[in-house]
């Protein structure tokens, strides 16, 4: 009971303040509410038990990213609008693709029902006190069963800051 | 509904002691805080020749009170451009980061919120890591150009740093192979060492990344007084900056609790395992009675008569408690046997985050101010690379003593001496892209001139 | 002084050393524009004639007015429009490379209205000059930015306290007075209790300073 | 191919940053322009490329005062505008008034005279010392400093009575005479001096960020230094072996023998460490003229009322912070027709936009800092 008072709890933020950062038109503040989203999200990590990942949800996402977002918005000052790109046909491909995805989800739901303990409904989750440390069982997952798309994410991450720092890198022997 | 009434029941029953200990670091936090800022006026006006204050009770120790008092009616004021909604929501977001953070902290054996959880440290660090948004959004929030570069440099400060403290943690998490800070302290007990001795190059680069993370001197740049005013903290005043500066001051608690769980032996005494030193457990009891013949003797030599009396009481407090903890206590039966252990693993623990902090405030009185690039410079170029580097020694000697049964020690030694070998020749190339770097300085200034002139 | 519309038109002018010090030699001569005192021992002011003098005559000429030695420093004065060469030449050649001080002093009552004065040390010779230059009210000497960097302020403050204007200055505002203050407080007609008053109402919202 | 990317790139860094200059206010209430200083500063990033400076703040009109006071009037004025070396400027004024009226102080003024202005000398120096490394972000030196300044402090409110704005000195000489110990004091403050001043310098002089904070920072050569007017231990850091006490020497400079300290890069450090120097010469100063202060009369004899002989005077001393000259124009009347005065501070503070282009904001701290500038002075 109390597992479900903290999930709705959570869920409920993460899926106003989700909305709110779309429709606030200052950056900064949507900024924000995309952070309350992310915390959000890692209270339902935690009340699952998933320590690990609860943390660095925060760390990565909130401590790190997040911290980088603001740092351009605050640089680039979006709020000063700028000229953009609009085309009547935005309304239609947004509606037609939030369509597409609502699908899917029902979809994914719907075959999760149907297949017990493949989906993401576990019947009968061992007690919280009894789960091995999950940083240890992530690890093991990480570096055994799934090292090698472990590795190339790495190395596809690597050739994201060397270019970044390619194309940002000024010239300095220009004249 | 009842159901829910039920299982929160449920959960305070099952959880009143954590519950307990939370509503007292929220409570005691902010008046800790208080006496630290206190004992830091002490401080420096100790090594500047003065008294510091002295006028708000005697030898000035009703002084916090005092200012919390001033603080809290002062009038609350919010620029007119700035965004109301962050402008409120920034403190308040670096204090909560501050005292959640808090909550994985053990002062002690027993006083502890987050008691069962595994990733522990991590925890600390991670909520530690929201601080940064408070700052850099009431920087933003002021609309205030000072404010907005303060914010800046601290962000890039922060994230700098706190990437260095992480590399410094993992090498100490990597000795004690877990992350749960009960866990690591037992750890440093049957390894029979502090990390610190296991792994020096590590407690070093937290210990600066540490000072760093908590915007202390020599690198408080976000609120340089001489060059921004008062960085992002410039447009607030009364509440919400008292809360900026609690927010600080609880920080250093946190960093300085971290260090010493992890690496200062968290509540062992020096040496817990060295039997002739059993002596020193009697530490707490020592103390106490010293402090009190020391108010004693001084009782007599006061001016007045109120701050005699008040001499004498707190004597006869310091007393009394110390008569507790040597006699009471190791012949009490089991609980009172607990709280006694709890009460003596925190007299050490505090007493490390005591020395920790004293060191801040030490470097702070004696040591000018970094200036931004040179304080980016030796985070990227130095602490960093230092910091993983001392990471692949650390894992080295771990992978010696496992596979080869190498001694632990002797490991720890080369690997040590590999470490500091890398930073010299850190230092040595730094010092010359940096002769450089001014080189290219002074050339780009030539050209702006020009450019202006023409 | 270089001639008799330039002494200060004050009756105690022809007075020799008031203070009635005995210390003092008595200054007799005060201003060799009045011979007939001129019988004391030592007057403070002769006509200079050393070889600085004679170099800048040569060279320049009628441009140099006069020349005359005050309390043993030497002093030239030179005419406005040739100010610029006199300054170059004093830099270049004579080495008088700093730049000490420049003013201007106010003699309304005289045909040409300000002096100029600027002070000159040399470095490599350890002497200093003063070139004085007489100028009307209306006339705008050239600048001395271009061989002094140093003038630069110092011109700003002649114009923000005289009302001279300079001649190719860089950046001629004013310097120690608000932008929009009318007047001129170092001339002698700028009475010591007159201000801006309007200016005064309007930025500082008080009715006067007095 | 590659290099259009490049352009682009680079193009595009510019429309993003470079176009993007920030205007900041420094001052005129800003905790470390040491006054009421205001310079208006055009950053880049936080990369200073163009300055002004606003001043004004403290404009009291001296030299307008000046003509409407007699000569002794206007003495205790000048106390006001460098008024942390208020003993130099009263130096300055009554020596140049005097060769207005060509009278000399007697020699045992002389030597008082040029004690007590070593004493200010150090006193400014150290009050200098303790704001700049403030500035740089070191709280303690401050405090040290300002406990040998009030030493000094003490030794003038004995001779004079007052501390700060002194009029220590008379036109021809002094009115008081040297107090009965003034020479033990002095012995005494400077024995102390030697220590204390090895205590800022184990402080500051081998600290690595205090030399990374000041070496090559605000750099200013000797031909710039010449050529925009900077005296004093500006010019010395530069390399320039000059001191008006050497040059020309006035009160009693020539019968001691000191050295001048000079720089080599005219960095921040190198006034730094000149200034430092120039405290220990100071006190050796100090040290030779209190060994033998000739008796005899402390005034020369001028009268009440004072009349110099039409004509005009200029007249500089070293004051702690560079050249401080007066020229003073006699119409031979009682008030003085025309006072000048030459602030160094006002003329060294010239060359700081020329000191922090190129360098960051927080260096521009530290080379107001270095400047040494009072605005009491720069403002008159």
């Amino acid at each position: 009971m109390l597992d479900s008072i903290i999930f709705y709890f959570f869920a409920g933020i993460a899926v106003i303040s989700a909305a709110l950062m779309i429709t606030r038109r200052n950056a900064i503040h949507s900024a924000v509410f995309l952070i309350t989203t992310l915390l959000a999200t890692a209270g339902i990590f935690l009340q699952l038990r998933a320590e690990f990942l609860f943390i660095s949800q925060i760390i990565l996402y909130v401590g790190g990213i997040m911290v980088l977002f603001i740092f351009v918005i605050m640089l680039v000052r979006l709020d000063v609008p700028l000229p953009q790109i609009r085309s009547g046909l935005q309304k239609w491909i947004a509606l037609f693709v939030a369509l597409a995805v609502g699908v899917e989800a029902g979809v994914v739901l719907f075959l999760a029902r149907k297949a017990p303990g493949q989906g993401l409904l576990i019947p009968n989750p061992a007690p919280a006190e009894k789960l091995p440390p999950n940083t240890e069982e992530l690890a093991k997952g990480l570096f055994g069963a799934y090292l090698l798309p472990f590795e190339i994410a790495s190395v596809l991450l690597l050739v994201a800051m060397v270019g970044a720092v390619v194309m940002a890198k000024k010239r300095t022997d220009a004249p | 509904m009842n159901s829910a009434l039920h299982s929160i029941l449920v959960f305070v029953q099952t959880w009143w002691v954590e519950l307990l200990c939370a509503v007292l670091i929220v409570l005691v936090v902010p008046l800790i805080a208080g006496y630290i800022v206190l004992v830091e006026r002490k401080v420096m006006a100790d090594m500047q020749a003065r008294l510091g204050p002295m006028r708000v009770g005697p030898h000035g120790l009703l002084q916090p009170i005092a200012d919390a008092l001033k603080l809290l009616i002062k009038e609350d004021l919010i620029p007119d451009n700035a965004d109301q909604f962050i402008f409120w929501l920034a403190p308040v977001l670096s204090m909560t980061a501050a005292l959640t953070s808090m909550g994985a902290v053990a002062f002690g054996p027993w006083f502890q919120v987050a008691r069962d959880i595994n990733i522990g440290l991590l925890f600390v660090v991670g909520v530690s890591a929201l601080g940064p948004f408070g700052i850099v959004l009431g920087g933003w929030a002021s609309n205030n150009h000072y404010s907005i570069i303060g914010a800046l440099r601290s962000t890039a400060q922060l994230i700098s740093y706190e990437t260095t403290a992480g590399f410094a943690l993992v090498s100490g998490f990597l000795l004690a192979g877990t992350l749960n800070v009960r866990a690591i302290v037992e750890t440093q007990r049957s390894d029979h060492a502090w990390y610190i001795f296991l792994a020096p190059v590590g407690f070093f680069t937290y210990l600066i990344a540490s000072i760093a993370e908590t915007n202390r001197a020599p690198f408080d740049l976000p609120e340089a007084e001489s060059e921004l005013v008062a960085g992002y903290m410039t447009e607030y005043s009364g509440f919400r900056w008292s809360l900026y500066f609690l927010a600080e001051y609880a920080n250093m608690i946190v960093v300085a609790s971290v260090g010493t769980t992890l690496f200062l032996g968290g509540w062992l005494r020096p040496f817990p395992n060295i039997h002739w030193l059993g002596w020193l457990d009697a530490g707490p009891t020592l103390l106490l009675a010293l402090v009190g013949a020391y108010c004693v003797y001084r009782a007599g030599k006061q001016p007045a008569r109120v701050q005699s009396l008040f001499m004498w009481a707190v004597a006869l407090a310091c007393f009394v408690v110390a008569a507790i903890f040597g006699l009471a206590a190791p012949f009490g039966h089991p609980p009172l046997q607990f709280m006694y252990r709890g009460l003596y693993g925190a007299f050490w623990f505090l007493l490390k985050v005591s020395a920790y902090i004293y060191l801040f405030m030490w470097l702070r009185f004696t040591l000018p101010r970094f200036r931004f690039d040179q304080l980016m410079r030796l985070g990227w170029h130095i602490l960093i690379p230092l910091a993983l580097i001392n990471v692949v020694d650390v894992s080295i000697a771990l992978a010696l003593t496992s596979e080869f049964g190498l001694n632990r020690w002797l490991a720890m030694f080369f690997t040590t001496l590999a470490t500091l070998g890398a930073a010299m020749l850190l230092l040595r190339w730094n010092d010359k892209y940096s002769a450089a770097a001014s080189a290219t300085l002074l050339a780009d200034s030539s050209i702006v001139e020009e450019t202006n002139a023409g | 002084m270089a001639d008799e519309s330039k002494a200060p038109q004050s009756p105690e002018s022809s007075q020799p050393d008031a203070s009635g010090s005995s210390t003092a030699p008595s200054a007799a001569g005060a201003s060799p524009s009045s011979p007939a005192k001129a019988s004391a021992p030592a007057p403070l002011q002769i006509p200079l004639d050393n070889e600085l003098s004679r170099r800048y005559r040569e060279r320049f000429g009628a441009a140099i007015l006069d020349g005359l030695e005050d309390r043993k420093q030497p002093i030239l004065i030179v005419d406005a429009a040739q100010l610029l060469e006199i300054a170059r030449y004093s830099r270049d050649e004579e080495k008088f490379d700093l730049l000490e001080d420049y003013t201007a002093v106010d003699w309304p009552r005289r045909e040409k209205r300000f002096d100029l004065v600027a002070q000159l040390y040399s470095f490599s010779h350890n002497t200093r000059l003063r070139l004085k230059i007489p100028l009307g009210a209306e006339e705008q000497p050239s600048t001395l930015v271009p061989i002094w960097p140093a003038a630069n302020w110092l011109e700003r403050e002649i114009f923000d306290l005289f009302g001279i204007a300079f001649l190719g200055h860089p950046n001629l505002k004013r310097i120690l007075l608000p932008d929009e203050w009318q007047g001129h407080p170092l001339r002698k007609d700028y009475d010591i209790l007159q201000q801006d008053t309007a200016w005064v109402r309007e930025n500082l919202g008080i009715e006067s300073g007095q | 191919m590659a290099d259009t990317i490049h352009e682009n790139a680079a193009q595009k860094s510019d429309t993003l940053f470079g176009a993007d200059e920030l205007v900041i206010n420094m001052g005129p209430q800003h905790p470390s322009t040491h006054g009421v200083l205001r310079v208006k500063l055009k950053l880049d990033g936080e990369r200073v490329v163009g300055s002004e400076c606003v001043i004004g703040y403290l404009h009291r009109g001296v030299e307008k005062i000046a003509e409407n006071r007699t000569y002794q009037q206007f003495a205790p004025y000048v106390d006001r505008m460098d008024y942390v070396s208020a003993v130099s400027n009263g130096l300055g004024y009554c020596e140049t008034v005097e060769k207005l009226l060509v009278v000399e102080a007697p020699p045992r003024a002389r030597v008082i005279r040029t004690i007590l202005t070593e004493l200010q000398r150090i006193a400014s120096h150290l009050l200098w010392l303790g704001t700049h490394a403030l500035d740089i972000g070191a709280l303690t030196p401050l405090f040290y400093c300002m406990r040998e300044r009030e030493e000094i402090l003490k030794i003038f409110e004995k001779y004079c009575g007052a501390r700060l704005t002194t009029h220590a000195f008379r036109i021809g000489g002094l009115q008081y005479e040297a107090y009965d110990t003034l020479e033990k004091d002095v012995e005494r403050f400077c024995e102390d001096f030697e220590r204390r001043i090895q205590q800022y310098s184990d402080l500051l002089t081998g600290n690595s960020i205090w030399i990374g904070r000041t070496r090559n920072v605000g750099i200013l050569n000797s031909a710039d230094c010449i050529a925009l007017g900077a005296s004093g231990p500006v010019l010395r850091a530069s390399g320039v072996k000059w001191d008006v006490r050497k040059a020309m020497p006035y009160a009693a400079y020539d019968q001691y023998e000191f050295e001048i300290p000079v720089g080599t890069r005219g960095d921040t450090y190198d006034r730094y460490m000149v200034r430092l120097e120039e405290m220990r010469q100071s006190r050796l100063i100090c040290l030779q003229a209190i060994e033998n202060i000739p008796a005899g009369p402390i005034m020369a004899r001028v009268g009440k009322v004072l009349k110099p002989p039409v004509g005009e005077v200029y007249h500089a001393i070293e004051a702690p912070k560079g050249i401080l000259g007066y020229y003073i124009v006699s119409d031979g009347s009682v008030q003085p027709y025309r006072v000048r005065i030459r602030p160094p501070s006002f003329i060294n503070l010239q060359a700081l936009d020329k000191m922090i282009r190129g360098h960051l904001v927080t260096d521009v701290v530290a080379i107001i800092g270095t400047l040494d500038i009072v605005l009491g002075e720069v403002d008159r």
